[in-house]
């Protein structure tokens, strides 16, 4: 599994509310892709993740 | 200033024609200072992957008065049309904003976009529903195929990001400009206001500004001078420049000046 | 905008740096409108003959609300120190004002001004006691000279009169720049208000204009927008501008964005 | 007698208000010189000329 | 001049560094006096329709010492990438040789090229073995991308065809010549010898010029004159121009000047 | 190049318009190759004072064959006029030459000439028989009194005294070749051929250069760049330019392009 | 039958070099495309021509 | 009495050439100055110096 471009340790029934929750990431103005499935903060679902899921994490900062 | 002089990007219409980008300022206190003073209606902002196990901290967002900007998130970093792409869709979600300033650009040295990715990224964009603004090369034939693709805008460089270099490509923004179909947002290299103006005059429709205003000395003070520059360059335009001469042309009539009789040999 | 930046010419203090002429207007009532959307508090006169036994008519000074502007009578069409030094005097005595832009042009091509002629005028009519702000040529030493000799301020040109060619001495205008002790006011070419904001920025304390607005399409729009190129000028100057770069840098962190694991080589 | 670089006809008596009068010169805002003596139109002298002397009536006008 | 630096193109070694068009002369015997001053090893031609039915005439590779010069057909005229491919093939068929200069050209006004059609009509003609040379903005990441397929040169313009208005588009000219892999030709714009200078001053490897020569009053004599204008920009490169300083710094020494006791005040 | 184009100063004629400065060389060995390879006929030195008691050494008019060369010595150093007579009459003893370039030079941070003050020093040395070329600013009222005052020649300034800046003045120094009554030469500021071609292709008639050749990494190739450079503005000169256009004018015929039948949209 | 983007009256049995007879064009110097196939002047070949044929006949100019 | 700017010890009876001789200056290449007078070095005078003369002696070197 990959998570903002590291691999991540995979595990049997691993959701991806769970995965935030071992990140530490707040689901407040953040926004989540698993593949190409692109879930805003607010509506991310606890769907169950895979071994070869790439999962991206953002959120906005200052740019030009 | 011009309360009828508007611009409409996206169908949205806007009075102020000075973009900012958010990027590089000191503190989240100073940006605001600057954006309030700039008078802006248009912000820019990046994605970034989030710090993970890092300790939550106060974000943009919190520190932007949402109702007031038109958030604009660029797809700055992005090499190619595919990361560009999937980086607007995640600017998507995490805004709810479907605008994107489009930034594909390969070279890390002079931060120049690809034309060919950049009408790729755009033609698949605007099909997903974006309100794209592409950044690219004063290139007039580029910026025409992103107009029929269904750009907003175009977006040609005054010189490298960043550089503060000034209007150094007025040669070819003129031929832009020249018949364009949609605004024409000269965005980075602007330096200084008198920078802005000449875009402006030239016919340019607004401006994006980000480096010379956060690394002034005086950013709130800098934002403020570039508002009125171009104002200035706007009003300029409008108003319609005199025609330039090759040689003098004096401003007090040539008739009834008092003469001596004789003048001596001048010097 | 900035009530605490004023301008001192003179012992009096100014809160407008643009300097408007009143020549080559088509009327008086547009010539009213552009300096009242200037906001300029110094303006610009010449003195003629009176056409003899032509019949009365209402006179420049009657179009002007004098208790709101400076006036500043020229000695535009003199050839030498002589017929200058005459002029002023008469301008004095036509207006009750002892200010006088000092011109000294033996050039009917390219109207430029006679530097020993304008030195040696200038030191006569400071004796007399006249407010001496002398046209020159962007020439460091002989704005020393007149510094010394009592000018209230140096002028330098930008390009030719009624040229609008714009500031293209600034080579040389920053050698006059540089070091001086009377206030620095460019005049004579500047076309569009971002040639104003130039000049401000690198460091000039006005500009005069004239043509520029008086041959607009629209002269009152051009008056405001020149104002706002003096303010952007001068507000840049204040902020203090970003050291320029030769290379380019990025507006937006260059750290955590989302790569896709694999690019394509670009294009 | 030359007026405003033109010769003019002089005769005997001849003064400078009675110049201005018969060139049809009011002296509101308006400046007079004879050689190098100069007076605002408020306070032009009724002095009587000379056949030699050299006089400038201005005004003020638009200028650059 | 300069005997061991060489100019390699298409693997055909070369030391003159100018390239001629054939266009706009008033006829042969003048192009053919140009072309010997010039001293050009490289040609550029036209292809056009045969007017039918017309009575034959004396043809341009009649008038030329083919054995002297390197011909380089160009595809002017054709808007897209399949007329440019097509007229390349009537051009080899024409000539014999399998160089091109490559114009697409959508645009009439200011004839610039599309940097898409350009890049695809490359791909097909080196895949069919021509020696590419594409007409191009300066635009360095589409020059890499022509070098990545195949091209011999790339080929940017100064200025718009036949303007003479010179290299305005240096800021972008540094970013293609920076870290080129093939010969860059500046192309298009040119007007004087000082235009040609800076461009191979700056990192150039070679121009083209047509008009600037042919609207000569003197086009032998102006063809000279460009010859010795790029023979000194690159004797220049070569040589390693001085590092510009900001103030000035004197050619004599300052110490022992035979200076008097107590001098006077300047002026 | 062209024998009967000549160059005639106080009387003497020359046929090469590039004349050199010996100052900054790190050796005598490179000086004479720099001479050598500019093909100057004119050379710049300076007077200094004798280190007393120091042993003596070769001298650099050892160094120089004084046959080849008109020597030209400078007051370079010198504040007021007096001083400048002074040093002017010091080298016509130490010469045996009547030649003076003139410098009034009260500043030393931008090394400008003080106009009041040459002028008054070129009279005198005018009177005492001296061959004047005075250093001034490009201000064509001072040229026209220099002329007058029995000058051979006036010699404005580039941009400042060893800067290699390159041709900023050329606004004003279009005026000063405007109706010039004798040689005008470009002095100070030059930094590369395509500045000095560029003066010539203005009207000038020749150019002083030191800095540019003597800190190039390569003096002798810079001398001999420099000389093709100004060859080169000489001839496009003399050949006329082409006149400059807004717009593009294809260089090959707009008919009887080879056009497919139905072209595609273009891009 | 197309020549030179004009319409050509084409008939029956019509070759190549036919053509070129007819239209006063020598070989020397031109180039000739039939459709797809490009032929040097030189080498031109006398090939029956069809209705729908596209020919196209040029020759080298001037040019920048 | 000033050589080149500086003060130098005057005694009774110095002449020019001997000043050059105790300065170790050959006038091969030199000027010499005494107040306005101007020498070449091949015809400097042996005169002689008083208290208060101001003398130059110079050479040419590269300058531009």
């Amino acid at each position: 599994m990959q998570v903002n471009g590291q691999p991540h340790p995979y595990r049997e029934g691993l959701t991806l509310h769970a995965l935030l929750r071992e990140l530490n990431v707040s689901p407040e103005r953040v926004a989540v892709a698993v593949g190409d499935d692109f879930y805003p903060g607010a509506r991310i679902p606890d769907r169950p993740l895979e071994e070869q899921d790439v999962i991206e994490i953002v959120r906005i900062i200052g740019g030009g | 200033m011009f309360p009828q002089d508007t611009l409409t990007i996206g169908g949205q219409v806007f009075t102020s024609r000075l973009m900012l980008g958010t990027g590089k300022f000191t503190d989240f206190h100073v940006m605001r200072g600057a954006l309030e003073a700039s008078g802006t209606q248009i912000v820019t902002v990046a994605i970034r992957r989030v710090e993970l196990k890092a300790p939550g901290h106060v974000g943009l967002l919190d520190a932007l008065d949402l109702s007031r900007y038109q958030l604009l998130p660029n797809t700055a970093g992005c090499r190619t049309a595919e990361e560009a792409v999937r980086v607007a869709r995640l600017a998507r979600a995490a805004t709810g904003v479907n605008w994107v300033k489009l930034e594909v650009i390969p070279d890390p040295r002079w931060l120049l976009p690809d034309p060919v990715g950049t009408l790729r990224a755009a033609e698949q964009l605007v099909e997903e529903g974006f309100t794209v603004l592409p950044y690219v090369q004063p290139d007039a034939v580029l910026a025409r195929a992103l107009e029929r693709a269904g750009c907003a805008t175009v977006m040609p460089l005054a010189s490298p990001i960043g550089s503060g270099r000034g209007l150094r490509t007025g040669e070819l923004l003129r031929t832009v400009l020249d018949g364009a179909g949609v605004p024409i947002v000269v965005d980075a290299g602007l330096g200084v206001p008198s920078d802005a103006a000449q875009a402006l005059e030239a016919g340019a429709d607004a401006v994006l500004v980000n480096t010379a205003v956060a690394e002034a000395r005086d950013p709130v003070g800098m934002a403020q001078a570039f508002a009125l520059g171009v104002q200035a360059g706007r009003a300029a335009f409008l108003a319609g420049r005199m025609a330039e001469r090759d040689h003098a042309s004096p401003s007090s009539p040539a008739a009834g000046v008092p003469r001596l009789p004789d003048p001596e040999v001048p010097v």
